[in-house]
């Protein structure tokens, strides 16, 4: 058993929460970030591809320098903990993780956005898709030899900035089949998008297809088990990013009890509040250790990754709800008001049981992958 | 026992009912039904009408005006005027002002501003929370110096909701710096446009601006104008937070929200079936229900205490943690049930006349919102942790 | 609106009241009865007869005295409070319900059972039935012009010493048809009986049937219908039965949080128990309040009963396993003992979960009636 | 990070099961897994077994005759054991005195009681807690009176595991009476045959005795037996409490435990299909698989801290909350798995060589009698609560 980290990860760790620390110091940096044309800072995500953060979450097989799901996880948790709203979860984790999964490798494109140069955004989720691997109602067809998509993709996160998309489809078959799907690549010049602000911050976008020309890049099972672990790789990643604001909001409402006086005493010297403070503590412990199982099992068969997976993001929506309530209960008026970072570490805890499957769908994801 | 409401209470019911079909604009109830915000002019023209047919001061006795309301024909008119999805009744000048006055005002504090109430023409805001003193009110800082014909205040006050609208705040500010918490505090009316009152917007975590803090430096106030004696204003503060509050629980709002629930839930898709059928959610769903059928008897049996004249004791603290717990609940129900339809933020779509296509359905824009915006009722006006050393304090003798 | 006893009610509150005072002061008290030959105190039994405690439970109609949702409940919270382990259950709520819901009225029979003479069962739970209304093994059949039972019925209350047994049969279909049901009479020298306690304190016996002659009461719609009637009013008498010894759980705990002193202090003055006891509170009023409602519309149609005592069974069923782990963890060690009431306070309330429908089962029945 | 096992841990966890494999009686394990109750004699077998293997101590250092393993060999030894449904090491004499005297006791005492402890030849038993003091040790109120070469012991300790087996008990007694809680007191050791110790059964809440009260009336003690220095008794409990616990989650037994819930709820039918094929009832054992699966790979870091030699901190006090919690919660759903059959108690069953058919499926007996004796887990060894002012304090400096 090994539980600490080697010597190059706790490296890229410190560097990594250094560069993060003085990037995205307040949080009012950050909401100047989300009110860019991009909805992020052009900037500091030129920066951090050369600072090697987005290589750090590719294999050196494709010329990144990670990829594992402990890369994964040290860099979102630090990233959970900055609260950045930088396309880390779209470009670094879901499309790179289709690209270097599928049979054609395309080294070039994966290395364009290593660097950062390439923006590719990864379009699953439709309107009527909660969050479904093969409900797909976006269609596909060839026209001649060329292939041509026809639909909507709904929430697509830095769809509307991305240069080009990753875009699941259905060649054949009805809607909610296992088979007779593709996975298309498709330059954004093909597609009309309506962008805006999610409430937690980051931007996303509405996809329209209208014949659009695409490049097919995997089909049937292929397709559908490279869906399959893009939304698990995405699933680790909001778990990691979870736990990081988890840590936050647990300090800072530590800190704000320990400070803020009521009726002659520090909060934090109030019984009752200190016993939901452990209660806190003992579950973001309870959920680290669920994230740690999950990025140690990542590389393992997909029905071990999938299952660890599962119970890390089951775990994060029910102890996410728990801790961003508490941390607003717990520190009053305060930490409902915008000024107040706190706000904003709820808002974004609250919101990632939204993206990737919520606790009640990975609950049941693990009840059938725990089924031996 | 029998809990069904006599003829002459479904009477009142049905008449409150045609009167709020008839007065309240459609073009305002779909404003409140859509969450959009509200102007001044839209609380003001369904408070107008109000007044104009005498029910304004709802808990007031007649002889000022006011209805002369039991407890449970309270409940009734509040119950009516939600689900009628009419903007709500700014409580400041007319609930919480008013009852003060009328049991503690000079006879030319009376006459003077009680009319103005009830023709609104005061918008009042409330003075009351300090950034220091939240739920601890005695411990407040804003100073009122006497000057012989009238003090000096400074001070902050936050929370102060709607101040931007307000004409008048009543203030509770410390008269006597020498004097124990809770002593030496004075109740004093302060108009908005005395000089040195700055308004400054606190936006809430919904990116909202509903709530203000309100300075205060050198604000000269007139003598006249402190409620009852100087030193003595925590009394009158007290006397608001004891006063009946029938509609703590917010059982009405919960009940339109769980019936909102239940038709997002039937659109919402999960598998490609309605989310509804989901047997895991249906039963979160349910056991809500539940709750909320039980909280409606546990309101009914306190209000119908109330009406027979008993003094609400620990019930109105009970109430409250419950009530917000419930609607809580409603809002974070209706947040799960839409999935990822709950991502999208388009401040715009809830300004009048916005006409834009919504992204996703339309009943979907408001609902994350307002699971964040509800996070506020277990913690303002007492939170729950407060009511529960009062219960522990007042009920079980520890 | 009237949420106040008649006169009638509380001079009959308060008769029993003192009458299960006296009889039922202390648990060893119980614990005795509780060994006697038949499982509760035939003397006890009788005088309760004489003063009404058996008539409040039926309806004038019938020779009794009461016999509406309010009496039901009334009585139930009583006998909670005392903890009693007389047959009221069985022969005064679940039998006579049936015996008054028949077409075929027995005045003779309901007059019996109201003096405390005759001793009836309800037989309808059987091993692979758990709660359900309609599912039903045990089988009837006629042999000439006699109806004769061949089967098993479990769990049955009171189901040794009952000079009779209503025993509910399947006559025709499958095992969970809602036709083809029949509702029999059994003289207790017709069944073979294995009887034993359960770990709440009550008797209860297996009760065999081996062509057992029987005498039809009902069939088909009519005896699914007082099927439903039966459980229905046996899960407002434990809902009732619930809320005293709910309330008797938070007053004992309270007396011990006053008196305790652990590290100088009452056990009472720390504030992290002094909220759990407010939320103990609350959900206690919840119940009460839930009860209410359900025992007030116990006279209307059979949707509205059923609903409201669904609503009422499932809110105890939660908050009856809140009220017994606090009780006991508040308590401390003293509460794991069997010499100290509130164990047995405790036992009674998690099994009350067990009979007539746990919470799961209303949640459910809920669900299907709360569809308007 | 990886977590899996080495090799050379995996072999020895091989050697474990195949040594248990080979040495516990069939018969044995067989009343574990069915709840019987096991007689002095049963739990001796085991002891003495893992006595002639070496593995009795396996808490002690090499020197005094343990096994040295570090934390992780503990892990898996102790999961090992209960997997195979060997009986419970009685901790008393092996666990707790032992460690205590290997660090505080005299030349004298270590030569004479290990040996003893190591051969099986003295039960002990604990005397810690007493009718007023529960999980606050310090307001202890049995007293050791000094009478030049013995002590004369009064009082009455509570909640003595197994006291009416034990030949001897290690106690805290108050030996100056005059001093402040904590201090005072004193580490003694008592032969339960000294005349005036009566020992008195506590029947629990499922009718079960287990624990006992113990009585001293004028016990008298010689001096020789009190361990380290008189009036310091405090640091030797403290010490065992602090004592390195690597199994102070359960971890193994819940495991076995949630084992056992899936099976019964394939077997228990709801509407005549299996209750796991419920959508409700299933959700809930898979969230409390996936908190369990948390816990172990928590309780495994705590683990591997401990091999490294990092003394645990706060980690054995959230780990014991959790640990219980999710132990309580796997007995309920258990109970709850059962629905009727749950009713029936039949104490004869849980007596060895009882033969007759139960009331329903085998399994259903000792199930509900469990989830009520389970209810202690969450309240010795320092309750739950106890444990949360330990971390408030240690952790948060609250």
């Amino acid at each position: 058993m090994d539980f600490s980290l080697s010597e190059e990860r706790k490296m890229l760790k410190e560097t990594v929460a250094r560069f993060f620390e003085s990037n995205y110091k307040n949080i009012n940096k950050r909401s100047e970030n989300v009110y860019l044309p991009e909805g992020f800072c052009k900037t500091f995500w030129k920066d951090s591809a050369e600072l090697g953060i987005i290589s750090a979450l590719v294999s050196p097989e494709f010329g990144g320098l990670g990829g594992d799901g402990d890369d994964i996880s040290i860099i979102f948790e630090l990233i959970g903990k900055s609260l950045c709203v930088e396309p880390f979860l779209a470009s670094g984790v879901l499309s790179s993780t289709v690209l270097s999964s599928v049979s054609k490798i395309n080294i070039d494109l994966i290395n364009e956005v290593v660097e950062g140069n390439l923006l590719i955004a990864f379009a699953h989720t439709e309107m009527n898709n909660r969050y479904e691997d093969s409900f797909i109602e976006t269609n596909a067809s060839l026209r001649g030899r060329k292939w041509c998509l026809n639909g909507t993709k709904s929430f697509v996160i830095n769809g509307d900035t991305a240069n080009k998309v990753i875009v699941s489809a259905r060649i054949d078959g009805n809607v909610n089949d296992k088979a007779g799907i593709g996975l298309f690549l498709v330059d954004n010049n093909q597609i009309t998008n309506r962008s805006y602000n999610t409430i937690d911050g980051y931007r996303a976008a509405e996809l329209i297809f209208d014949n659009s020309n695409a490049e097919l890049i995997a089909k049937d099972n292929e397709a559908l088990s490279c869906i399959i672990k893009a939304n698990s790789a995405g699933a680790l990643a909001l778990s990691s990013e979870a736990l990081g604001i988890m840590e936050t909001c647990f300090n800072l409402t530590l800190d704000y009890l320990k400070t803020r006086n009521q009726f002659g005493k520090t909060i934090g010297s109030f019984q009752s509040i200190q016993h939901r403070m452990v209660d806190m503590m003992l579950e973001i412990e309870q959920v680290k250790s669920a994230v740690m199982l999950a990025s140690s099992t990542y590389q393992s068969d997909a029905k071990t990754r999938d299952k660890n997976i599962s119970a890390a993001k089951n775990l994060v929506g029910r102890v996410g709800k728990l801790v961003a309530e508490e941390t607003i209960q717990l520190h009053g008026g305060i930490a409902m008001t915008w000024e107040y970072s706190a706000s904003h570490y709820a808002k974004r805890l609250i919101m990632i049981d939204h993206l990737m499957g919520d606790s009640d769908y990975h609950r049941d994801r693990f009840k059938l992958l725990s089924v031996s | 026992m029998n809990f069904e409401y006599s003829e002459k209470e479904e009477n009142f019911r049905l008449e409150v009912k045609e009167w709020l079909s008839k007065t309240l604009p459609k073009s305002l109830s779909e404003k409140v039904k859509k969450y959009q915000r509200l102007t001044k002019e839209d609380y003001e023209i369904f408070m107008k009408n109000l007044s104009a047919k005498g029910w304004l001061a709802w808990h007031w006795p007649k002889e000022y005006g006011g209805t002369g309301w039991n407890a449970i024909e309270k409940h009734i008119f509040e119950e009516e005027i939600i689900k009628a999805s009419a903007p709500r009744i700014i409580p400041f000048g007319v609930n919480m002002l008013g009852p003060v006055l009328i049991e503690f005002g000079s006879e030319e504090q009376k006459n003077y501003y009680l009319p103005r109430i009830l023709n609104n023409e005061d918008w009042w805001a409330q003075g009351y929370s300090e950034p220091g003193a939240g739920s601890d009110l005695a411990s407040l800082k804003t100073t009122a110096i006497d000057k012989g014909d009238h003090y000096i205040v400074n001070g902050q006050k936050t929370w102060t909701t709607l101040g931007h609208h307000a004409d008048k705040i009543f203030c509770l500010v410390k008269t006597d710096l020498n004097a124990k918490p809770q002593l030496g505090i004075s109740f004093l009316l302060i108009d908005m446009d005395s000089p040195g009152i700055k308004v400054k917007p606190i936006v809430t975590l919904d990116g909202e601006h509903e709530v203000n803090e309100v300075w205060f430096t050198d604000v000269k106030v007139p003598k006249k104008n402190i409620v009852g004696k100087e030193n003595e204003g925590w009394t009158y503060a007290k006397y608001l937070l004891t006063f009946e509050r029938t509609g703590i629980a917010g059982v009405p709002y919960s009940k339109s929200a769980l019936n909102h629930l239940k038709i997002v839930s039937k659109k919402s898709l999960k598998n490609g079936k309605p989310l509804i059928d989901d047997p895991v959610f249906s039963s979160e769903i349910a056991e809500l229900e539940i709750d909320l059928l039980a909280m409606e008897i546990f309101n009914l049996r306190t209000v119908n205490a109330a009406a027979e004249g008993k003094a609400p004791g620990m019930e109105s603290s009970l109430l409250k943690i419950k009530g917000t717990l419930v609607r809580q609940k409603t809002t974070e129900l209706l947040r799960k049930a839409l999935g990822p339809q709950a991502l999208p933020y388009l401040p715009e779509q809830f300004d009048e006349g916005w006409n834009e296509m919504p992204i996703g359905p339309d009943y979907a824009g408001p609902i994350a919102k307002q699971y964040f915006n509800m996070r506020k009722i277990s913690i303002y006006g007492g939170s729950n942790e407060i009511q529960k050393n009062i219960v522990a304090k007042a009920s079980f003798g520890l």
